[in-house]
Order: structure tokens, then C-alpha cells, then sequence
């Protein structure tokens, strides 16, 4: 396996963290996406909201020292509890005094600068207070292996497939995912016919909030994190859920798997065969990426897909 | 002569319409709601591409134009609801319905002689339109303060802003109350007689619109079943069972 | 605080003011009148910078026919030392130079403004907010990455044109930094009130309406973004020229993110309200940047974190309670409408 | 409503700069002696990527301030130096020039440091203008390119190159003749990684990849694990010797965990590091097996265990429970350095500081040894040794002499 390695850069080693990374990027779309659909609003928030996932897992690492993973749960409840904080504590007051769509991101702008000083805070506390480094936090080398593959791989992939048949059945399968439906197509009609639209709002910044504080939660099992970390990302997430297209909740996972591909294994692969000094410009791809979608497919790849079955 | 002939192919909402207006006319389409009335405007006004058929206007084919090709041609519309400039003054949303104006240009905007003495002549045509439409106390008002009456005329004035020679006025006086909803078609008609306008309606509210038009066209899902003067449409059959008896 | 001590607050606070009021004004013509969300600002702004710094250097050695060897940004420091000894004894070269830089900082920010907007101006409004943001990301990979941009991750310095003013340098820059933003302020402010501007703010209010009335939608909203740009372009280049150095470390926060929050505080769509939002920003936040050390023994945490909890918090309870800013935007009264509409009001 | 809000915002202006009036003690300028407060600025990395050098900077600045104000004490001297903390990333834009500014709007004279080369040239300019002094802890990118010599502006570190020089030594004396470079595209880095390159191919050595990665915002190593791993694979194949060079900061964890999830190839080599994670136990809670396994022999300027540094250590250690790096060492001296050249100069005046600093330095022996700068303002190349993981802790393994460029290896590794 490892001499394959050495000479291909497709091998299996690079398939496996282009998964693990492209879930982690997809459960973060998703969060965007979702958001988007129900209350119209790019949330930048999600940056924020992706970090403190990272440091509420950290701090129970930090408090009790337990299996790492066992921070994910926990991290859901309370980053959701902050999406629900924004919703209700920023958002509802503008969306009764109807604000533009705009000012709402403003908002949203807002809280994450507020939320990116407590991070900071937090971290200066559980550094002068515990003793322990809490900035560059990496948690990987405490992850488990499985047929000789990282944890992390796992659990990414398991826990977005999880979210995504969740969200699906949610979504179709029940009264409140018609509800939730109904308030993203049409919110004024929905309201009329007697959907608490707010509610399902509430519901969808709760679950989007989770689903930022799960991939945070991960993200130090396998990468540096810093109370930055989740700003670095902002822009591969954004990229991620329009690439995927903003109409469709799955196309952030789309989104999330294209961009990774191109960014692991399209980088690996070009700068095996141009050079290596290519691989600077990774960060530059999902740009690239996103420029190509806008200008082949400007509704993104699900608009593309479903206008194709049509 | 004939003016428009708009007919259709396989359109969804429309279904081989066709039908054509008199130069100098004040024609009404009526229908019930659905009927594609709306749609028929959207696709004549290049807001809506048809799915086939032809649009004349004169000789000239504009099928599938842009609207702002459409607009210079003389083909001005308005909307159902009224959709005006909500933070500029009823004068300033006249103003910018003007067609040829210097000073909307970027470059030439920095050069005001080049523009400001067409922007008086529109400034004085526009406040001689407010004039004739009862508006001129509102015209350095905002127009999010306006009555819905006072947004509805304010609309037409707009349209008359641009001195097309075809107007489509979708509802004019839908939720206009029935005196100034009098006045509205009053005005339409005179203003025909004077220069020689051509008015294509749509409307709902028949007590009114009837006595003041010359044609009728009736239209129900997508098809036009009737048409003529309005005494012989409202006694037409068809039209009865399809809309009036409703 | 001493007098001298309030001079140099006022100068820096006045440097910072005007760099940023050029910032927000090219905002507010793109979001306040024109209505198109530009959430990628940094990246006209740094293109301002970076295109400017990258060239400064290899100009001033050519128009002051410099002969050396060495390369301009390679050896950036030693060359200077060539370069600024000339622009020092002559300050009316260097205020040519000043607009020549200037005048590539406004192209340079232009040219971002194509390549952000082109794929994306015809999107809704809610993709195309996201989409600039993202682009807004690009250049300082570019700049890290490709050393003759801007020498890299160390940056490079620029030729000194304000080295004559010796040691009032930062007062005379200043000084000639708000003088340009005041330029730019009446320009735009004008601008709107032209036609030009009337139609910008129509299709704000209702595109399709301007649409069924014959204006060139892509076109106007493209030419509010190239204008904009501009305005972002130059402020790169005038605060390149003030702090002398340049390094690819130009953020989303300092030059979208805020920008947003001072236009949004004075008042979206008023160039006033503008004017006044980035004062009162800029002026709140260097004081709290200045009384830190007085309040910082009553903090539990780091003082440094102060800013953004108050800077976030603030604006939250303007969007919350003062959605329309400090300055409503006022209807702008229309060239020439006077006469006309005077005797049609009663009395 | 707008005049109101106008002469609202004055009076806001007016009470601020009152309240300034009231509880900002003014420096007395009476020009013979020393005013009763000295403020001196520190301006270090608090927020970012690169956070965790700045907190452990700030812990051992504070430290320096108690240290000198007993010192002041003791001497009976009546004046208190307060040092005020900036963070060049905060507040903006986000260039140091601004925060220099703020603080010399506080009476700031003197102000230590640590900053990369790129702030360091933004604020020259203003630092001349208004003649402050500053001594910077961090910045080792060689002295041409940021500022010509003979301004306001002194290291108490090394220029760059030595590095490059002693780690060219160890590869040799490891007989090492090939080596596969990956460096941050940071200032520093990019520093080392030229000095490193000079040195290595004059004496002959062989760079099968110099590859560069973006800082910070590279959070996924593949791409360059693959780069590297494909430039050895030959080498590797035909097993000739080859050893990585990371030089990198504390995300080398990150790349090593990467490493070791995809069952890499490169854990069996050794690598060899830059001062900049050298001794850092984030490396060893983040990545202790995998450093354990390819040793991260480290180069790292010599910081003799003098009973300032020990104190230093314990101190900080106390403070936020991580000994201090380097620089954070090398900024408590910068702090030392900036309170005596203030005593010895009798005002707080610039001019003054400024022509008393080299000589200070000089005599200044402290937590990272003697102190004396070069012409140019730079401290004198230091020794240096190296350090690697060894059984899961850092261990001195070798040290390396400025004067005949040569290794001497305590441990085998």
C-alpha cells in the first residue's frame, strides 16, 4: 500500500482524506444550505459556530478527559443552542421590524465577531486555568484506528450520512418536514394555512447550529485548530453550498465532495504531473471551482442535475 | 391597420391566442383569473419568452425581444400590483420612465450641461402630467406615502411618461375606489382622443371599464373566446358561461 | 491625555477616517443606491494596494531614471534608499507621483471589480453576496504565493512621496488623505444626484420595473461595482502610500466586514449617513482601543477581546433598534425640480 | 434629527477625551528626570495562527515588567514602568502601524516585541518619523530587507542564516547528502528555508523538493505529503539516504497525524525541524508517537539555563503552564534591555534610548545569555544546539559552534 504511496498520488491514502475532509466541508454546507433555504440569509456565523463546536469538545476533553468523540454530542446540543440564541436573540427581533435579507447577514456578521472574542476568552481561560495549549488544538493522535484506517474517517463519514438520512426522512417522511417544506417554499402561504413558520425557522437554525458544532467537534481529530480556524474555512463552506447550488439541501453535499476532490485529489495529482509548487495554490481552488460552476452551471450542481431529469 | 397580432403556439398558459389591437383604440381583455391574461402581457412585453407563435407590432416581428427593446419601441406596460421606486418621489419615479435621457448615462452625467436642459423639459412634462392626474401636491413626496388610488395613477402617469404609442395596462384601477377609478378611464379616453394613444386593458371591474371601451376580448384558460364590441361580448353565450355567470 | 497626545490621536484617527470613508462610500453606491451586496470588498481594496506597491517601485526607478541592477522588489529596501533620497528633495515629484499611483490604485480596483462581478453579475442577489465574498478571498494567496506581486508573505515597501513633509510626514499625509477622500465624497455625493444615480436607485427599489422601463440592468449594476471598486482601489493605494510597506495580510474583517458595519451604523443609501457612520465607528473604536489600559484591570479576560465584543454587540443594537442607521437616507431633490414643482404646491 | 445626533457624537468625543484627562496619567514631561510611570509598548501575536508563540511572549513580558519595576525599586528609583500590550493583529486594519501608533499616543517611547519582518516594515517608517525605539524579540529575517541599518530598530536575535548553516552541518555530519524540504510561506519560514537552501547546495547536498505550503489556511497535508513522498519514492527505491526537513510551525502535528492516518512511507525517515517548534510540548500532546518515530531533530538557538531563564521558566510556567520558547525568552530580555537603556539615558526620550541600547545590550547578560547586537542593530549569532523527541520528551542531542561550524552529537539518534 505505502509504495503505491509513493508513486500514485490516487492511491487510497488520498481517497481516504478527501472523504474525511469533503464530509466534514458537507456537514458544514449543509448547515449553509439549509439555512439558506429556510430563512434566505448566508449565515456568516458558521464560522464561529464551526469553532466553538471544535472548543466545547475541547473543553470536555480539557475538564474530564474522555474519549474525544464523546465531546460530539454535547457540542451539537450547545452550538445548536447558539444557533438558536442567534435566531431568536438577533434574527426574530429584525425579522419582526422586516429587515432586508441583507441586514439579517449583517447580523449574523455581527454575532460571529461577538462569538469569536468569547472563543478567544475561552481559550485564554483554559489556558491560564487547566495548564493545557488552547490554541493549535490537535486531538488526532488520541483517535482510534480501524482496519488501519484513522477513526476520524469513520465517524466523519458515518455521522454526515446520519445527518443527511435524517434530514431526508425529516424532510419528507413527517408532518414537521412538510411543515418545514411548505415555510421554505412559500412562508407567507405556509403561514396561512397555519404552519408556525417561526418555529420551523427556529428548527432549522437549531439543526444547522448542530450540524457546525458536530464538524467542529471532529475538525480537531484531524487538523490544527485555532479560535481562527472556522474564519479560515468560511469561504470553502460558502464555495461548497453554492458549487452544490443553494436551491437544493443535498447539493451541499455535492458541493462538499466536488470541492474536496478537486482540492485533495485534483491538487495531488496536478502537482505530481506540473510540479509540486502548485500545491501553494491549493487554497485558491475552491475558488476556481466556484468561478467554473458559476459560469457552466449558475444555479450549481443540483439546479444542473434536476434541470437535466426535467 | 392592424397594430398587434399576437398569436401563440403551444404556450402553458396560452393556447393559440390570437387576437389584434386597433391603432388608437381602447381595447379591454377580460377573463377570469388564470385565464393568461397576465402571461399574454409578460409575453408581448418580452418578460416571458413564448413557447411559439409570433408577436407583430406594425409589420416590425418582436417576438422573444428583450423589454428593453420592446419599451423603446413604444410598448409600455404597467403591473397588477402596483410596482413603483419606493424611496424616490412620485416626480423622480415619473422622471425615470423618460426614454432618452442624456444624463443616464454614466459618462455624460458628469457633464450637466449635456443633460440638465432635457431634465427641465422632462421635470416640466412630468409635473404637467402629475398635474393632469390630480397628483401634483404629491409630486416631492416619496411615493410609500401615497394612497393605493394615488399609486395606481401615479403608474399610469409613468407609463404616459414615455410616449409609446401602445400602452397595456394590467388592472389599472383594481383597488382604486369607483369615483377615481371613473376618473382613471375618463382620463384613458381623452387622452386617446388627444394624441391618438392606443390602450390595451386588462381588468376585471366590467361596470366600469365596459362603457369606456371600444373592443372586448375575452379570454378563459389560455384561449380566447370571444371578441367584438362590449355589447355584443357581454350578450355572447361562451363569454356568459365562461365569466360573467360566474 | 497631554495636547500633543490629542494631536496625534486626532491625526491617526483622521488617517484611519479617511481611509475608510473612501472604503464605505464605494459600499454604500453598491449596496445604500444600487442595491448589489458586495460582501468581497477586500478584494478591490488589496487589489488597490498590491497592484500599486508591485509597480511604485519599478515606476519611480524608470520616471526618475534610477539606474540599478537590482530588482525592485527583490531588493526592495536598498533600491529605496536609491529612489527616496530624490522624491525627499522634490515634493512636487512625489505629489505627481502620489495621483500617477493613485490613479493605478483606482484601475487596479477597477480590474478586481471585472474579475469578481463578470461570472456573477447576472446571479440573484443572495448568490452573488456569497460569490464575491468568496472571491474576495483570492488575492492574498496570489500575493503570499507569486513573489513578484508583492515579494511574498514579507511584503514590500514603497517609494516614500510624502518623505519631504521629514518630520510632519504623518501629518502632511494625513492631511492629503483626507483631502481625497473629501474629493471622492462630493464626487459620489453628486453622482447620486445625478440621472445616473436616479436610475441606480430605481433599480435598487424595483428591477423589474426599471427593466420594463428600458434601462440595461447588468450594465447600470455593473457600472456601480467598477465604481466602487475604484473607490476601494484608491483607499488600498492612498493607506499602501501612508504606512509605506504592503504585505499580503489584507482580511476580510478589516476591509469588508467592517466597512459594512460603519455604512450600516450612519446610514445605508446616505452618503452622509455614511460619512458620519465610518466617524463615529472609527472614532469609537480608536478610543476604545486608546481607554483599554484604563478599564483593563476591571476585565476578567484579555483586553484585546474588548473590541470585537463591543464592535459586534453595538451593531446588533443598531440592526435591532436603529435598523436605518444614524442618517435616514433623505429623498435627494431633483436637478432643476425646483421651479416646476414650487408653483404646483399651494401657497 | 441629524444635527442632534452630530452634536451628540462631539460631546461623546469631548467626555472621552475628558475621561482621558482623568484616568490616563499623564507622562510629565519635565525633561531632566524620569517621569513616575514609564509606558512601554509590547506588541506581539495574540490573535491567529500564530497565537501560541504571542501568549507565551506576553506571559514572559509580564514577568519582565514585575522583574524591573522591584528591580526600579530596589535602586529606589520613584519611577514604575507599565507596559501595554498590543496585538498586531486587532483593531484595524490589521497593520502594526496602527498599533504603534496607538500606543505613541500613550506617551509610548519605547516598545519590544515580537514581529514579523512585514510589520516590522510597515512601522519603520513611523518609528523613525517619531523616534521610538524598538527592540524586537522575533523577526530573523535578514536585516537588508526589512529596514536600512542604523535606524530605530534593534533584534536581540540573530539575523537570519546561522540556522541555515548549523542545520546543513547536522545533515552532513548525519551524512545525510539528500533532503526533501516542505517550508510555510510565512516570512520566517521563507527566511530559513533561503539560508537553508544557500548553505546546503554550497556544501554540496542535494534538495530533492522545496516545496511551499500556504499558512495558515492549508488545514489538509495530502496534497503535500504526496509532493514529498513521490520526491523520495526514488531515492527511497534505490535506498539511498534521504531525510525530510520540516520547516514548519506547530501545524507539523497536524502534518505527522495526517501522515500516520494515510500509513505514509515518510514516518520511516527522520526528520529535522527549524527553531520554530523545537522544545514546544504542543508537538508532544499533539503528535508524541508520530514525533517519537521520525525524532524532529530540531535546531534551536542556544538559550544557556541561566538562573534568569530558570526563573523565567518556573514563572511563566506558573503563569500558563508552558515553559517559555525562545523568542518569548528573547522578548523578556528585549524587555530588560529597553528598562536599563531608559535608567542609563536618565529621560524617556528616544534619542537618547537609542544610543544607549547597543551599549546596555552589551553588558546585559540574561535569559538567553549575553546580548551584544552587531552594527547593524542585530544580535550576535548565538550557538546553538539540537533537540529531538526522544522516548516522548524533548532531549538535547547535539550542539553546534558559530565558530568552526561543527556538530557535536551527545546522544545517538
Amino acid at each position: 500500500m505505502g509504495c503505491v504511496g509513493l508513486l500514485n498520488p490516487v492511491a487510497l491514502p488520498t481517497i481516504i482524506s478527501w472523504l474525511t475532509y469533503s464530509s466534514l466541508l458537507s456537514m458544514m454546507a449543509l448547515g449553509v444550505t439549509l439555512l439558506y433555504r429556510t430563512t434566505k440569509v448566508a449565515n456568516f456565523a458558521h464560522a464561529s459556530l464551526v469553532t466553538s463546536g471544535a472548543y466545547v469538545a475541547y473543553s470536555i476533553v480539557v475538564v474530564l478527559h474522555p474519549n474525544p468523540y464523546l465531546g460530539v454530542p454535547l457540542a451539537f446540543a450547545v452550538v445548536g443552542g447558539l444557533g438558536l440564541l442567534l435566531f431568536y436573540g438577533v434574527l426574530e427581533p429584525m425579522r419582526r421590524r422586516h429587515s432586508p435579507t441583507v441586514m439579517l447577514m449583517v447580523a449574523t456578521l455581527a454575532f460571529d465577531i461577538v462569538l469569536f472574542g468569547v472563543l478567544n476568552i475561552l481559550a485564554d481561560y483554559l489556558a491560564s486555568t487547566y495548564f493545557v495549549p488552547s490554541r493549535n488544538i490537535l486531538l488526532s493522535s488520541s483517535d482510534f484506528t480501524f482496519m488501519g484506517q484513522p477513526g476520524i474517517f469513520f465517524v466523519a463519514v458515518g455521522v454526515l450520512s446520519l445527518c443527511s438520512v435524517v434530514l431526508y426522512f425529516l424532510l419528507n417522511f413527517t408532518t414537521l418536514g412538510i411543515a418545514l417544506r411548505a415555510s421554505m417554499e412559500n412562508s407567507s402561504l405556509a403561514q396561512a394555512i397555519g404552519v408556525n413558520v417561526t418555529l420551523m425557522l427556529a428548527i432549522s437554525w437549531f439543526a444547522a447550529g448542530g450540524l457546525a458544532g458536530v464538524s467542529g467537534a471532529l475538525l480537531p481529530m484531524w487538523t490544527l485548530v485555532n479560535p481562527n480556524t472556522g474564519t479560515v474555512l468560511l469561504a470553502s463552506m460558502f464555495c461548497a453550498s453554492i458549487v452544490g447550488g443553494l436551491d437544493e439541501i443535498y447539493g451541499a453535499v455535492l458541493g462538499g465532495f466536488l470541492l474536496g476532490f478537486v482540492d485533495v485529489v485534483g491538487t495531488s495529482v496536478l502537482a505530481s504531473s506540473i510540479g509540486a509548487w502548485i500545491a501553494f495554490y491549493e487554497p485558491a481552488v475552491p475558488l476556481v471551482v466556484l468561478a467554473a460552476t458559476l459560469i457552466l452551471a449558475p444555479k450549481g450542481l443540483a439546479g444542473f442535475l434536476s434541470r437535466r431529469r426535467k | 391597420m392592424k397594430e398587434v397580432v399576437t398569436s401563440f403556439g403551444k404556450l402553458r398558459a396560452l393556447d393559440g391566442v390570437t387576437l389584434s389591437v386597433e391603432a388608437g383604440s381602447v381595447t379591454l381583455l377580460i377573463g377570469p383569473n388564470g385565464s393568461g391574461k397576465t402571461t399574454l402581457v409578460n409575453v408581448i412585453t418580452g418578460f416571458q419568452r413564448p413557447g411559439g407563435g409570433h408577436v407583430y407590432y406594425g409589420e416590425k416581428e418582436i417576438t422573444g425581444w428583450s423589454p428593453q427593446r420592446v419599451y423603446r419601441l413604444g410598448i409600455t406596460r404597467t403591473f397588477q400590483v402596483p410596482s413603483l421606486f419606493g424611496k424616490l418621489t412620485t416626480l423622480q419615479n415619473l422622471l425615470v420612465a423618460d426614454k432618452t435621457h442624456p444624463g443616464e448615462s454614466f459618462l455624460k452625467s458628469h457633464l450637466r450641461h449635456l443633460w440638465i436642459n432635457h431634465e427641465k423639459e422632462t421635470v416640466e412634462k412630468a409635473s404637467g402630467i402629475l398635474q393632469t392626474l390630480g397628483l401634483a401636491e404629491q409630486s416631492d413626496k416619496p411615493v410609500s406615502v401615497l394612497s393605493g388610488g394615488q399609486m395606481k395613477l401615479t403608474e399610469l402617469g409613468r407609463a404616459l411618461m414615455s410616449d409609446a404609442k401602445l400602452y397595456l395596462l394590467d388592472e389599472p384601477i383594481s383597488g382604486v375606489n369607483p369615483t377615481l377609478a371613473l376618473e382613471i378611464f375618463a382620463r384613458i379616453v381623452s387622452l386617446r382622443k388627444q394624441f391618438g394613444m392606443t390602450f390595451f386593458i386588462i381588468e376585471h371591474r366590467l361596470d366600469i371599464a365596459l362603457k369606456y371601451v371600444d373592443y372586448v376580448n375575452v379570454m378563459a384558460s389560455g384561449k380566447l373566446i370571444a371578441a367584438g364590441a362590449p355589447v355584443q361580448v357581454v350578450s355572447d353565450p361562451k363569454v356568459i358561461e365562461a365569466y360573467l355567470a360566474r | 491625555m497631554t495636547l500633543d497626545q490629542v494631536i496625534l490621536f486626532t491625526v491617526d484617527l483622521l488617517a484611519l477616517f479617511s481611509v475608510y470613508l473612501i472604503i464605505s462610500l464605494g459600499l454604500n453606491l453598491q449596496q445604500g443606491v444600487t442595491g448589489i451586496p458586495n460582501f468581497g470588498l477586500v478584494l478591490a481594496v488589496a487589489g488597490g494596494a498590491y497592484i500599486t506597491a508591485s509597480l511604485s517601485t519599478r515606476l519611480a526607478i524608470y520616471l526618475l531614471n534610477v539606474h540599478t541592477s537590482l530588482d525592485p522588489i527583490v531588493n526592495n529596501v536598498t533600491v529605496l534608499q536609491l529612489v527616496n533620497p530624490i522624491l525627499r528633495s522634490s515634493p512636487w515629484i512625489s505629489i505627481g507621483l502620489l495621483i500617477l499611483f493613485l490613479i493605478i490604485g483606482g484601475a487596479s480596483g477597477a480590474l478586481m471589480g471585472l474579475i469578481s462581478s463578470a461570472p456573477a453579475i447576472r446571479l440573484r442577489e443572495d448568490y452573488l453576496a456569497i460569490t464575491l465574498l468568496a472571491f474576495g478571498e483570492i488575492l492574498n494567496v496570489v500575493g503570499t504565493g507569486y513573489d513578484p506581486l508583492i515579494g511574498g508573505p514579507a511584503g514590500t515597501s514603497l517609494p516614500d512621496i510624502f518623505g519631504w513633509a521629514g518630520q510632519y510626514r504623518f501629518y502632511w499625509a494625513t492631511l492629503i488623505m483626507l483631502l481625497v477622500a473629501v474629493m471622492l465624497f462630493v464626487y459620489i455625493e453628486r453622482l447620486v444626484k445625478t440621472p445616473f444615480g436616479r436610475v441606480l436607485k430605481a433599480i435598487r427599489d424595483n428591477e423589474n420595473t426599471a427593466m420594463s422601463l428600458g434601462k440595461d440592468i447588468t450594465r447600470y449594476r455593473m457600472s456601480s461595482i467598477l465604481i466602487g471598486s475604484i473607490l476601494c482601489g484608491i483607499a488600498g493605494a492612498l493607506w499602501a502610500l501612508y504606512s509605506g510597506a504592503v504585505t499580503p495580510s489584507y482580511d476580510r474583517l478589516d476591509y469588508t466586514f467592517l466597512p459594512w458595519l460603519m455604512v450600516l451604523l450612519g446610514g445605508m443609501g446616505s452618503n452622509v449617513g455614511t460619512a458620519v457612520g465610518t466617524l463615529v465607528f472609527v472614532t469609537l473604536d480608536e478610543l476604545i482601543d486608546y481607554f483599554k489600559y484604563s478599564f483593563a484591570p476591571f476585565l476578567p479576560f484579555n483586553v484585546v477581546w474588548l473590541n470585537y465584543l463591543l464592535l459586534g454587540l453595538l451593531t446588533i443594537f443598531i440592526l435591532i433598534y436603529r435598523p436605518e442607521g444614524i442618517i435616514r437616507e433623505k429623498w435627494t431633490s431633483t436637478p432643476a425640480a425646483r421651479p416646476q414643482t414650487g408653483e404646483a404646491k399651494p401657497g | 434629527m441629524r444635527p442632534i445626533v452630530i452634536v451628540f457624537i462631539i460631546i461623546a468625543l469631548l467626555v472621552g477625551v475628558g475621561i482621558g484627562y482623568a484616568i490616563v496619567p499623564a507622562p510629565a514631561p519635565p525633561k531632566t528626570t524620569l517621569p513616575s510611570t514609564i509606558p512601554i509598548g509590547v506588541m506581539v501575536t495574540l490573535t491567529g495562527s500564530f497565537s501560541s508563540y504571542g501568549a507565551r511572549a506576553e506571559a514572559a513580558a509580564k514577568v519582565a515588567n514585575t522583574q524591573i519595576n522591584d528591580y526600579a525599586k530596589s535602586l529606589g528609583i520613584p519611577t514604575t514602568f507599565n507596559f501595554l500590550y498590543e496585538d498586531t493583529q486587532t483593531s484595524p486594519p490589521s497593520v502594526a502601524l496602527t498599533e504603534l501608533q496607538t500606543l505613541y499616543t500613550q506617551g509610548v517611547k519605547v516598545v519590544i516585541g515580537g514581529m514579523t519582518s512585514g510589520e516590522m516594515a510597515a512601522i519603520d517608517s513611523f518609528a523613525d518619523t517619531n523616534h521610538i525605539v524598538v527592540i524586537d524579540g522575533t523577526s530573523t529575517a535578514s536585516r537588508g530587507s526589512v529596514a536600512p541599518p542604523g535606524d530605530y530598530e534593534f533584534r536581540d536575535m540573530p539575523a537570519g542564516g546561522a540556522e541555515g548553516a548549523a542545520l546543513t552541518a547536522a545533515f552532513m555530519s548525519k551524512g545525510y547528502k539528500n533532503v526533501a524540504m516542505i517550508s510555510s510561506s510565512d516570512t520566517y519560514s521563507l527566511s530559513i528555508r533561503q539560508a537553508f537552501k544557500d548553505a546546503w547546495l554550497a556544501a554540496g547536498g542535494n534538495l530533492v523538493s522545496d516545496i511551499n505550503y500556504s499558512y495558515p489556511a492549508t488545514t489538509d497535508f495530502t496534497v503535500q505529503l504526496n509532493a514529498l513522498q513521490s520526491a523520495v519514492a526514488p531515492l527511497v527505491a534505490q535506498n539511498k539516504s534521504v531525510a525530510i526537513f520540516a520547516n514548519m510551525w506547530e501545524d507539523v502535528a497536524t502534518m505527522l497525524t495526517q501522515a500516520k492516518s494515510s500509513n505514509s512511507p515518510l514516518l520511516s525517515l527522520t526528520w529535522f525541524g527549524p527553531d520554530t517548534y523545537a522544545q514546544d510540548n504542543t508537538i508532544i500532546s499533539n503528535a508524541g508517537a508520530e514525533a517519537n518515530q521520525v525524532k524532529l531533530i530540531s535546531v534551536i538557538f542556544a538559550a544557556p539555563l541561566t538562573p534568569s531563564h530558570a526563573e523565567l521558566n518556573t514563572a511563566v510556567n506558573a503563569s500558563i503552564g508552558q515553559e517559555p520558547d525562545i523568542y518569548a525568552c528573547a522578548t523578556y530580555d528585549a524587555a530588560w534591555i529597553a528598562a536599563l537603556s531608559i535608567l542609563s539615558a536618565g529621560q524617556y526620550n528616544g534619542t537618547l534610548i537609542k544610543t544607549a541600547v547597543p551599549t546596555i545590550a552589551g553588558q546585559y547578560y540574561g535569559a538567553t545569555g549575553n546580548t551584544a547586537l552587531n552594527p547593524s542593530g542585530d544580535r550576535n549569532t548565538m550557538d546553538m544546539e539540537f533537540w529531538a523527541v526522544v522516548s516522548g520528551t524533548w532531549e538535547r542531542v547535539a550542539t553546534y559552534s558559530s565558530v568552526d561550524q561543527s556538530v557535536t552529537w551527545l546522544m545517538a539518534v
